[in-house]
């Protein structure tokens, strides 16, 4: 597998082969650089040209799964269309999602990280230990040392996990506050997405 | 206040005092940066003591913000004492509730992208076991690593309990029942213990018990997610700790 | 999924599509009977013609994993001649694996430490020399000197490798157990019996 002829088809499928084999076993996403260096690729335009061909190969009606660039790795998921299907089978009712207390300390610990409890439950005027906890259980969220202030108290930062479970490459990817204020302005409607989720 | 604004209200519930604020002021179609927090303090002590919408674990949470409600009114009602300096309450509370605002709408951001990324399935999503998962040493954190100790301290406050079994319920026995149950295991599968259960009014003597437990910290009941099963865990006081 | 025209190319595409993301998902086999009810598929000659269709595809060389009819049903694997190159990929990850044992023994030594082999198994209510010395291999604890009691026990300590791994400036930066447990503990509920009495 550390030939080096670009132009042999052969080997670009079964370097194709391999990428999708070693994504498949992979729990989690993998590097590029990972998969780069295992093959002896040094041309970082080949290995995106091997990259493409397989986004492009998985775009096929008869494909069930996509690639997918997530955390800054590459990850095999299935295709968004099909989620209902997959439901329906596996005869799952709801996806649990985030409650609304540990979306609001997340957010506070994605754009203000790092950052202590005390400083989130100010934020939110709500003691906030329970939210920050589930984050920890989670692991959306890590212990990332500790503020030098009087009592020493725990810093907290978002994780890789983090990245993976919103679909971010990383956190440049999050609109800064005042793109954030923009994006809301025309469709002000408070109440549409909360309301009948509680703790 | 008329009767459908009353009704439509009910159905609210509000994550904290800044939600109930930030609901107020745009019921009134107030701007934040122009709030005139005299007119809202009695809406929102309405509410408060209407309990509309007020989570009871997060009541003090609530009223802490009704008294700087009250202050803040209180001071614009008396002459000013003094040329003070600095940030008078009421910038404060408004500066914090455009804060809170921010984080509403990272929050929606968030929800929608979370939203999204559901619909995408990753490989092992169905039937997970964790009894006897091995751990990638860069997958464990600090924060699980001091959970395991605690756990490993409090496995060891084993208290030996004997329990008689009566067919004669009551919460008392239920109670030293379950936490004879719960030296000997980890924990309790609540779904799977009421299925051992004999009668209706055992397993309803049972949950009595349980709610009074936890009322009393002695356990506390745990669920992984929506309609997985509940899991009581025992909480021990520690006395290394005290 | 459910429409009946089996010579309908795109409902076959999507038939298999679907198929493909169920078995991706799913750590089991699954029975051919349960997706055939799925589909709705009243002919098991279709189905079988699907399944045939499908197990082509995956013969493709740029393909890296096949469908497998095994005892239980049909499962999705990677291809035999990929694990060689499956092995050699994933070998740096598979020697650092935590059991549960090893993850108490650590978080003991983290806290208690230096601590000897007698005081974890205490504390464990199990012997355990086996977590200690996988965890010695792993160069995670360290042998720190000899306790002054009788028969001189070894002491563990952690090791700098163990601050590295988890991220940790000094040992000063572990959550205290004071922390932790002010986040386990409940918060008061004194209104909920109250207020469900009030309805």
């Amino acid at each position: 597998m550390t030939e080096d002829h670009p132009f042999n088809l052969d080997l670009i499928d079964r370097q194709i082969a391999f990428i999708e084999s070693i994504l498949f076993v992979s729990k989690e996403p993998i590097e590029p650089e990972k998969i780069l260096n295992y093959l002896n690729c040094k041309n970082i335009g080949d290995f995106e040209k091997l990259i493409s061909r397989m986004e492009a190969a998985y775009l096929d009606n008869g494909r069930g799964i996509l690639l997918k660039r997530s955390g800054g790795g590459l990850q095999l998921v299935t295709k968004p269309e099909i989620h209902e299907h997959l439901k329906d089978f596996f005869t799952i009712k709801t996806s649990s999602k985030l409650t609304i207390p540990s979306l609001e300390t997340l957010s506070i610990v994605a754009y203000r990280q790092p950052v202590t409890i005390a400083e989130i439950s100010d934020l939110r005027s709500v003691n906030s230990i329970g939210p920050v906890k589930s984050l920890l259980q989670k692991k959306l969220i890590r212990i990332s040392g500790r503020k030098k202030v009087p009592g020493l108290p725990l810093l907290y930062s978002t994780t890789q996990e983090f990245l993976l479970y919103f679909g971010l490459n990383d956190l440049s990817e999050l609109p800064s506050l005042e793109e954030l204020t923009e994006m809301f302005e025309e469709k002000e409607q408070p109440s549409l997405f909360k309301r009948n989720n509680q703790e | 206040m008329n009767e459908t604004e009353i009704y439509q209200v009910q159905t609210e519930s509000f994550e904290g005092p800044l939600d109930l604020l930030l609901y107020l002021i745009r019921k009134n179609k107030m701007n934040i940066l122009d709030v005139r927090i005299s007119e809202i303090t009695s809406e929102y002590l309405y509410y408060l003591q209407n309990c509309q919408g007020i989570n009871p674990s997060q009541e003090g949470d609530f009223l802490m913000t009704a008294s700087t409600l009250i202050y803040i009114k209180s001071r614009s009602l008396l002459p000013r004492a003094g040329s003070s300096q600095e940030e008078s309450p009421e910038d404060k509370l408004i500066h914090t509730l455009i804060e809170y605002d921010k984080i509403q709408k990272i929050s929606r951001l968030l929800r929608e992208m979370e939203n999204d990324t559901l619909l995408l399935w990753k490989r092992e999503e169905i039937s997970e076991h964790f009894e006897n998962r091995e751990f990638d040493i860069e997958e464990v954190s600090t924060f699980q690593l001091a959970e395991i100790f605690l756990n490993v301290i409090k496995k060891r406050e084993k208290e030996e309990y004997l329990y008689l079994e009566s067919k004669n319920y009551t919460i008392e026995h239920k109670i030293e029942e379950i936490l004879g149950l719960l030296e000997s295991n980890r924990y309790l599968n609540l779904f799977k213990y009421t299925e051992s259960l004999d009668s209706i009014e055992e397993i309803m003597v049972s949950f009595f018990a349980l709610l009074e437990m936890i009322k009393q910290h002695l356990v506390m009941a745990l669920q992984k997610k929506n309609f997985d099963s509940i899991s009581v865990w025992k909480k021990s006081p520690d006395p290394q700790l005290q």
